[in-house]
């Protein structure tokens, strides 16, 4: 019954808190918005019985994510521009396209009648180490060479070069 | 206890308003927003299943679906930077130049 | 061991490469190779016709080379009564285009890559065996044609006028590139068309080969035979000028340089009835027979529509390409008879009318080249000044109208024979009439441009046929006379043949 | 080495003049000489004409005689279709000397007339002319149909060469193209004939038995053909305007010979037109008809060609008519003996027109004291046209009037005796006027023509006299029989025939009636002149076909093909719309995404 | 279950190449970078090379991964494919990106190493992660095109990238949100497993929101709108690159996730896949129709070819992959030769539009000559392995029944073949005007002749390749 109740609360607070992240006229707050959500959702974890991902959903997500887009904000607007009407039409659009989706999804959720019930077990983090050096080996491997083509991509993205600017000569060494 | 249909509500729910922001934000990182926000209801959903078949699957899921979108948030927020560079500003409605 | 038909084959297509590698500027060598090469397959194709056993009949000189065996697809030459003759009139033509063409002064080198390639494609369908290498040398014979006629054809005047005139402002029409590609397109339109057909027959045959005895001894299934058919004969047909789709030839002939009206007039609308018998009218003999009213119901539109239609142009060109899709009626009117006749005369049309179209047209690339018009009421008397040119246009001419002695009586006699045998034999009538209309068109034309006073001041210096276009004229003139004096010479060939496939066909029974 | 037999001379008397012409047309140098290229010419129709004596005074000698020697030519379905080769038999031989006696005739004429051209076109024109006798010995010597048609269609072929010899004249352009058309409109009839019989017998033999629905379609059918050929009405419209091309042309093509190749062609069919009793009928009709109405409208013509022409159409009519009475050797004695006096009148007109050069009988006149002979052999070959007793024409005719009146046909009858009458009335005017009276400014300076003109008109004018004589050798021929006894027809035809004579006399000659007197006439002269018929066909032709030709043309040009085109356009217009999708804004592209799914979601779930 | 990575050699030395390329790049200078591009091409023809001695079947990592002549074929289509794409970057990565070479490189071998991965995965999980590995590198890659176009100073690199971009990810999260459905009805990852649950709603949602996403990275309709900007914004050798190998890699992982894992549900999922192909081959060529910009152009027409892929796709059976294999290994070639040609011309002076290639045939006529015949590949024309490629696909549609596909696509084919000839009609009969003669650089050269050999030896005698497709085919089924 509490739990109940708490995902009451929760979800709500998150369905709240989504609306001001995809409405909210300025991004900046929107990007706050998204870090009560992703944080919210770490709650959800514990109440799915996931204290590993709910800690990394804080760590990474809430954290490390929303501190970047506000970099992200910070480094594109320069002053104040950060409130960037929609368009009436597009809004309208949008709202159909998502709403029917929407429709569509939880039709097809609540057509499903017999899904599995969860227990109480909690996944240690142990166990999710050992999946990954078992079952999911290749796939950490990979994700690993990903996470690195990802960094060197943005790296070589951010980095001014190229545009702009000629760097002539061997010179252009001292850049890296 | 609650029902996983529940969950499932709120994961499509938020991957809506996701999509509802993707669909409608003017602002590149406002695009990345949204995205954030549907890849969060992709881990709910696993989590929720994970929960409810038991076992490690669907939380390892998880975990790499993070990962790799946290990937993609850094190198779109180095391809946001470079727009900007390039064009002064980070709407993406402005950049029209190939099109037709 | 290489074959003698694969050497034909690739003799013209060997000297395409060769000449890749000859420099631009050494004009009369890459001349030389592309008449050696021509010469070779004309050679060669008269070695065929001497090799070929009379006595033994049916497909002779086999060679077989795997080339997909995963689908079925080998190639697979042999030669019949059919080939040998249509092998002999490629030969001809294309010996003769290659003299006609000797002038060409722009990128002549291309010209005659394109020109080999094109012939080696039209040599491929008429020995092949497998199906689907058949309809692949088809298109190959089919493509060439687009560069040769945008780069070196020529464009023509024509008036915006008609329900449709809002379409001019989108394509040049009357332009060379314009033709070309209505050319191109609607004959490839033709060819998937086609290929929907062939497939069709190929599974149904079991899906294993595409070996042209196995699908023609399949028996399909009649409901399949008769939506079958019409695929076949339109997709060939296009290509053989059937009406309604026949519009590009107009354009295509009008804009194109000699030769290439000369190959494609002369050789490619052949590749099309030809398709049309070997492959639409043996392989599905039930939808033929099913379909043969309306086959020659058309055939004979084509015939007086076409010749109507000639009659009204004032374009030399134009009066000679739609005379092509008047005389490619006889052709496939002789196959809808579905008679040994109709059968022999309809192939011997294809001969006859080949050379007799690629001796019109080599004429007219002389005159053309000369006066630079081709506009009839502008030249007359021109007799005076080339009397060769005028002796020769007569020449085919008289062919075209069936005049005996060329031979063009002699298909045009052997088509009514069977027209009139077959089962609707009304078709004679208009089609005797299409011939009379033939003479009509034919004779004004000659009355317009060699007849009369004249010529013009302007023309006055307009010089005769001159050193290889003789060859050119003579090689063809001399074919329609001693083909038309001694039918027998083709016509065994043919005869040969004809009558085994019409055995099975009008018997339905599959050996 | 052994005798040369009937067949190697038939082969010399065909081949010669081919190989004559070959020689011509290829070696230019010889054609271009002019005068050389004129003796091989003569010298192969002299060699012809030689080797169809020889056969003819075989054929007499055995007059059962029938040598067919053939080699396939047209295979089908393994066996041989169609032939080619000789027959010699009395027909074929006897119209085998005509022919080349004629064409040897008016080839000499022609070195003195034609001596003025320029020496290619001299050399030209006798190549030409052996391709001529080619054709026409090709077509009388046939053993089947196909070949005598591919020697009609060849002698049609040779005839609008000739015509439009001075192919820069563009009435004589037009003279050729029409007489060719008209022909060839007559051959579609000789050609579906000969697909009909092949359909019915598997042959294109001569002698064929049919069921009778059969024997009178062909048989009207190669009536159709032999109209045109033979210049009948309605289609002898072409004849007239053939005398465009030159003199010596039309006496050998458009008088003697290949206009009569209609008549042979029916005497060859003669053994199926016996069973087409209905075509015959339709025969003696309009030959009769024809013979009636050229005679009258000959009568008044100015040009003296034109005046022969309609003559040569009216002695056909009478041919045509012979036969349709059933008369073979009527009809073909006849021809035989009009070959001659008819080459004979043209060949003397072409001398006239030599000496004063105009066809009009206007610019002509009291010639008899320049150019006696040519008077003389012109006035023979009158008189023998004119029926006159004694000459050749005499005999025929009467036979003639003999064959329609013993077959009860009286109204033909009626009418070819007033052909008659009028035949020799315009005769006598041509004579009156060309030969008799004041000369006129033109004739004044007029001479006789030299040696090689005077020799074929006195061998043709011998002819003219004398063929007559030959009836029973005919006959014999043709395995008739005749006897020559003057019954009514032969008194009535005489008697007309001088009255003619004598009113022309008295027209003309004395000019005691003047020409006046005959305006009742006038309408008859106006209804001839305005030449309706060939109004009609001009209309047909320019109004009618021309007309639906430019309307096709333009369909298929702006219709059939701009339906192609509006094909290709509505092709690129639709790619137009489809650009305008492409917006650039992303935020439309993830619609298009999100749109995308949703419709894959409804597709998918809804089942 | 073990750790056996024998399968994996090739994979592993892909990823060796990149580490090497990393830290070779290290130790560079500048002036010598261009070499990192000649090594990457190096690493690559080595595998390639290696790829025929090499026995890669079998199962590897825990039953992640399953080598086998399917994922053989498909490695060996990518190592060709990273050949042709480094030799064919060389110049112009040294020319505009100097300082971003190694960068360049290494991305390129990563996401190689994704799409070699991807046939053989056995796991949602791997196949998402590689999936990834393949993308987001091309995120990046593509936003490196420097080239401008006219009215505009701005570089076209970011745009296209963030086009690329944006559309990817929301793509990826609706894949991943199928992907989560699909872990979630099934309760497994494996894709032996994923087939043998019943077909509730949510299964099917999610299969049918993995279809969608992925539907993006091979550019069917209505997901294809990326395409042509992005094509027309990134720089040419790259584009020759993303126009073949994702795509060819997406078709892997539909492969194994709809033919293998939910084959069971295949029903659903058909219908839907037809009705895109008959879209997409309308769209494609129509829109091509239109364009006047090389690039532009070739993107549609490469949107009508995925609408060809999918026709053999829908067949769902050994004979329609196998001639699918056959298609792409066609296309591979031919497509990558196409936009190299594109490369040469634009790099000596000319740009992307059809007019700049105006009497390229008098200019340069080889270069011409590989074009035109580049082109006839595309639209089908015998003698060129184009045309086997479409016959191979339309024969197996056929087979399968999809006769409506068939003609549309035969007829489209021919429409198609208009705009091909639009740029060989500039090619051939324009007159050249004052445009500069292609000056391409060597390494570029020998990657278009090695196209160029392939497509016209290939056209000549498919049989081989054919036979090898198929055989992939079998022992993906088997």
């Amino acid at each position: 019954m509490i739990e109940q109740a708490i995902f009451a609360f929760v979800a709500s607070c998150m369905l709240y808190s989504g609306l001001q992240v995809v409405h909210g006229r300025n991004l900046v707050h929107a990007v706050l918005w998204l870090g009560v959500t992703l944080s919210l959702t770490a709650l959800l974890f514990l109440l799915l019985r996931a204290p590993f991902l709910a800690g990394i959903q804080i760590l990474l997500y809430a954290g490390g994510v929303v501190t970047l887009m506000l970099f992200g904000i910070m480094l594109t607007h320069r002053h104040g521009g950060v409130h960037v009407e929609n368009q009436q039409g597009r809004k309208l659009r949008g709202a159909l396209a998502a709403g029917a989706l929407f429709a569509l999804m939880s039709g097809a959720i609540c057509t499903t009648g017999a899904l599995p019930h969860g227990g109480t077990a909690v996944v240690s983090a142990a166990e999710i180490g050992q999946a990954f050096l078992t079952d999911h080996l290749l796939a950490f491997e990979v994700l690993s060479l990903l996470l690195l083509a990802a960094m060197v991509g943005a790296i070589a993205l951010a980095r001014r070069s190229d545009y702009g600017e000629v760097v002539s000569g061997p010179a252009g060494r001292g850049v890296r | 206890m609650i029902p996983l249909h529940a969950y499932l509500l709120l994961a499509a729910a938020l991957f809506t308003l996701g999509v509802y922001g993707l669909l409608t934000r003017r602002n590149a990182v406002g695009i990345l927003i949204s995205v954030e926000l549907m890849a969060n209801a992709v881990n709910i959903n696993l989590v929720a299943f994970s929960w409810a078949h038991g076992g490690t699957v669907g939380q390892v899921f998880a975990l790499f679906a993070m990962a790799v979108t946290v990937a993609e948030v850094v190198v779109g927020l180095a391809l946001v930077i470079l727009l900007y560079r390039s064009r002064k500003d980070v709407l993406v409605d402005q950049a029209r130049d190939l099109r037709h | 061991m290489i074959g003698i038909l694969s050497t034909l084959v690739a003799a013209p297509f060997l000297a395409a490469v060769v000449l890749l590698l000859v420099p631009d500027r050494a004009r009369l060598l890459v001349r030389l190779i592309s008449l050696t090469g021509a010469g070779v397959a004309l050679a060669l194709s008269v070695r065929v016709a001497a090799d070929y056993d009379l006595d033994a009949g049916g497909f002779q000189m086999p060679e077989l080379y795997p080339l997909v065996p995963a689908m079925g697809i080998d190639l697979r030459l042999a030669v019949d009564g059919w080939g040998v003759s249509l092998l002999l009139l490629t030969g001809v033509i294309i010996f003769a285009g290659v003299l006609a063409s000797w002038t060409v002064k722009e990128r002549s080198k291309d010209f005659f890559i394109l020109l080999l390639v094109l012939v080696a494609g039209v040599c491929g369908v008429f020995v092949c065996q497998d199906l689907f290498v058949f309809f692949l040398f088809y298109e190959i014979a089919v493509l060439p044609m687009y560069l040769l006629i945008g780069i070196w054809g020529s464009s023509q005047g024509v008036t915006e006028a008609g329900p449709f005139r809002y379409v001019w402002k989108l394509f040049d029409i009357g332009g060379r590139e314009y033709a070309a590609m209505k050319l191109t397109l609607m004959l490839l339109v033709g060819s998937a068309v086609l290929l929907v057909g062939i497939l069709a027959m190929y599974f149904a045959a079991g899906g294993t080969t595409f070996d042209m005895e196995v699908l023609g001894a399949t028996a399909y299934p009649r409901d399949m035979q008769l939506w079958v058919f019409p695929l076949l004969w339109l997709g060939f047909g296009s290509l053989a000028g059937v009406f309604p789709f026949h519009t590009w030839s107009p354009d295509g002939h009008a804009s194109a340089p000699t030769a290439v009206s000369m190959l494609h007039a002369g050789v490619l609308m052949k590749l099309g009835a030809f398709g049309v018998m070997r492959v639409g009218m043996m392989m599905v003999p039930e939808g033929a027979v099913y379909w043969a009213p309306l086959v020659g119901g058309v055939a004979v539109v084509n015939i007086v529509y076409g010749a109507l239609s000639a009659m009204s142009q004032r374009d030399l060109k134009y009066i000679i390409a739609y005379s092509s899709v008047s005389h490619m009626g006889i052709v496939m009117l002789g196959a809808a008879t579905l008679t040994v006749n109709g059968w022999n005369g309809a192939v011997y049309q294809m001969f006859a009318h080949g050379i007799m179209t690629g001796l019109f047209f080599a004429l007219v690339g002389i005159i053309y080249e000369r006066a630079h018009t081709r506009f009839i009421p502008s030249m007359g008397g021109f007799a005076k000044v080339m009397p060769g040119v005028a002796v020769f246009f007569t020449l085919a001419g008289l062919s075209s109208l069936g005049m005996p002695g060329t031979a063009g009586f002699v298909a045009e006699l052997m088509v009514f024979l069977g027209a009139w045998e077959s089962a609707s034999p009304w078709w004679t009538i208009p089609a005797i009439l299409g011939a009379f209309l033939t003479a009509i068109y034919v004779l004004r034309a000659v009355r317009g441009i060699f007849w009369g006073p004249g010529p013009d001041p302007a023309f006055e210096d307009l010089a005769d046929a001159r050193g290889t276009e003789w060859g050119a004229l003579v090689v063809l003139g001399a074919a329609l006379v001693l083909f038309g004096c001694w039918p027998g010479l083709i016509v065994d060939f043919i005869d040969r043949v004809t009558p085994g496939y019409l055995g099975v066909l009008t018997q339905g029974v599959v050996p | 080495m052994s005798a040369p037999t009937p067949f190697h001379w038939g082969l010399i008397a065909l081949l010669f003049p081919l190989v004559a012409a070959a020689l011509i047309g290829l070696v230019a140098p010889l054609r271009r000489a002019g005068m050389p290229a004129a003796l091989v010419s003569i010298a192969a129709a002299l060699t012809s004409l030689l080797a169809s004596a020889v056969l003819l005074a075989g054929q007499i000698d055995d007059p059962s005689r029938a040598v067919v020697e053939v080699v396939g030519w047209l295979p089908v379905a393994g066996s041989t279709m169609a032939e080619v080769g000789l027959r010699l038999d009395g027909i074929s031989l006897s119209m085998l000397l005509i022919v080349t006696v004629v064409a040897t005739c008016v080839q000499v004429f022609s070195l003195g007339y034609m001596a003025d051209e320029p020496p290619s076109a001299f050399g030209r024109y006798y190549g030409f002319h052996s391709l001529f006798i080619f054709s026409m010995n090709l077509l009388v010597l046939a053993p089947n149909l196909l070949q005598a048609f591919a020697g009609w269609e060849l002698v049609g072929l040779t005839s609008y060469l000739l015509i439009g010899f001075y192919y820069r004249k563009p009435s004589a352009a037009k003279a050729a193209v029409k007489a060719f058309w008209v022909t060839k409109f007559g051959d579609m009839g000789l050609l579906l004939a000969l697909v009909f019989l092949f359909a019915q017998t598997g042959a294109f033999s001569w002698d064929v038995t049919l069921s009778g629905g059969w024997a009178v379609v062909i048989t009207a059918l190669v009536f159709f053909a032999v109209v045109g050929k033979s210049a009948q009405f309605p289609l002898h419209v072409w004849l007239p305007n053939a005398m465009e091309g030159p003199t010596p042309v039309s006496a050998l093509l458009h008088a003697a010979t290949m206009v009569a190749a209609g008549v042979f062609l029916v005497v060859r069919l003669d053994p199926l037109f016996v069973q087409a009793p209905e075509t015959q009928m339709a025969m003696a009709w309009i030959g009769a008809f024809t013979a009636l109405f050229a005679a009258v409208i000959a009568v008044v013509q100015k040009d003296i060609k034109r005046v022969l022409a309609y003559s040569t159409c009216s002695q056909l009519g009478y041919m045509i008519c012979a036969l349709g009475a059933g008369s073979v050797m009527a009809a073909y004695f006849h021809l035989t003996t009009h070959a001659f006096f008819k080459a004979l009148l043209f060949l003397g007109a072409g001398s006239v027109i030599h000496a004063v050069h105009s066809n009009n009988l206007a610019d002509m006149g009291g010639l008899w004291r320049k150019m006696r002979l040519t008077a003389v052999t012109f006035i023979i070959g009158a008189l023998a046209l004119a029926g006159v007793p004694g000459l050749a024409g005499f005999f025929s005719k009467d036979l003639v009037l003999e064959a329609v009146h013993e077959r009860g046909l009286w109204l033909p009858w009626l009418a070819l005796l007033a052909a008659a009458f009028l035949t020799a009335f315009y005769m006598g005017r041509v004579v009156f006027l060309a030969f008799f009276g004041t000369p006129s400014k033109a004739a004044e300076h007029a001479h006789e023509s030299g040696p090689t003109m005077a020799l074929p008109l006195v061998v043709l004018a011998v002819g003219s006299v004398g063929a007559g004589y030959f009836g029973s050798s005919f006959a014999e021929l043709y395995g008739a029989s005749y006897s020559f006894h003057m019954g009514l027809s032969g008194i009535v035809a005489t008697s007309l025939g001088l009255a003619g004579l004598g009113l022309a006399w008295l027209v003309y000659g004395r000019r005691s009636l003047p020409e006046s007197s005959f305006a009742f006439l006038a309408p008859i002269g106006k209804l001839a002149e305005s030449a309706l018929l060939d109004r009609m066909y001009t209309f047909m032709f320019r109004r009618v076909l021309l007309v639906l030709a430019g309307l096709i043309g333009w369909l298929d040009r702006y219709v059939v093909d701009g339906l192609i085109n509006v094909i290709g356009w509505a092709a690129i217009e639709g790619g137009r719309r489809l650009r305008r999708v492409q917006t650039g804004n992303v935020q439309d592209y993830t619609y298009a995404v999100v749109v995308g799914t949703i419709l894959f979601v409804i597709w998918g779930l809804w089942p | 279950m073990s750790v056996e990575i024998a399968p994996l050699y090739l994979d592993v030395g892909l990823g060796a190449g990149a580490l090497m390329v990393l830290v070779v790049d290290l130790f560079l200078p500048t002036v010598a970078k261009r070499g990192l591009g000649y090594l990457t091409a190096l690493i690559l023809a080595g595998l390639l090379a290696a790829s025929f001695f090499i026995d890669t079947e079998g199962v590897a990592v825990f039953g992640a991964y399953q080598g086998s002549a399917w994922t053989t074929f498909f490695k060996r289509m990518f190592l060709a494919a990273g050949v042709l794409a480094a030799l064919g970057s060389i110049d112009h990565v040294a020319q505009h990106h100097r300082h971003r070479q190694g960068e360049y490189y290494l991305l390129l071998l990563c996401s190689l190493l994704g799409m070699t991965l991807l046939p053989g995965v056995r796991d949602l999980v791997l196949l998402f992660v590689c999936f990834e590995l393949m993308g987001i590198p091309l995120y990046v890659l593509a936003s490196y095109g420097k080239n401008d176009i006219e009215g505009t100073k701005a570089p076209t690199g970011p745009e296209a990238g963030l086009k690329l971009y944006i559309v990817g990810t929301a793509s990826t999260a609706i894949t991943l949100f199928g992907l989560s459905l699909i872990f979630g009805m099934t309760g497994t990852t494996a894709i032996a497993g994923i087939g043998s649950a019943s077909a509730s709603p949510l299964l099917i949602l999610g299969l049918l929101m993995v279809l969608a996403g992925m539907s993006f990275k091979i550019g069917a309709v209505p997901f294809h709108f990326w395409v042509p900007d992005t094509y027309q914004g990134a720089h040419t050798p790259f584009v020759a690159f993303l126009s073949v190998a994702p795509k060819i890699a997406a078709f892997g992982a539909l492969a194994v996730i709809f033919l293998d894992g939910l084959a069971t549900q295949q029903d659903r999922w058909l219908p839907i896949v037809v009705a895109v192909s008959l879209v997409t081959l309308v769209v494609g060529n129509l829109s091509a129709l239109v364009q006047d910009n090389v690039k532009r152009l070739l993107a549609f027409s490469g949107v009508g070819h995925i609408g060809y892929m999918l026709m053999a796709f829908a067949t769902a059976d050994a004979y329609g992959l196998g001639m699918l294999l056959f298609y792409c290994a066609g296309y591979l070639v031919t497509n990558i030769g196409t936009f190299l040609v594109v490369e040469a011309v634009a790099a000596s002076g000319g740009d992307d539009s059809i007019s700049s290639y105006n009497g390229l045939a008098r200019r340069s006529p080889y270069l011409a000559l590989a074009m035109l015949l580049f082109l006839l590949s595309l639209a089908g024309i015998p003698f060129v392995i184009g045309f086997w490629a479409k016959l191979s696909v339309f024969m197996a549609a056929w087979k399968a029944g999809l006769y409506l596909l068939v003609v549309v696509g035969a007829v489209l084919a021919v429409l198609a073949l208009f705009y091909y000839l639009r740029v060989a009609r500039a090619m051939y009969m324009e007159p050249p005007g004052n445009l500069p003669i292609p000056r391409g650089s060597v390494s570029l050269q020998l990657a278009i002749g090695i196209c160029l050999a392939a497509v016209v030896l290939a056209g000549l005698w498919p049989g081989p390749v054919v036979d090898a497709a198929l055989d992939a085919a079998r022992s993906f089924f088997a």
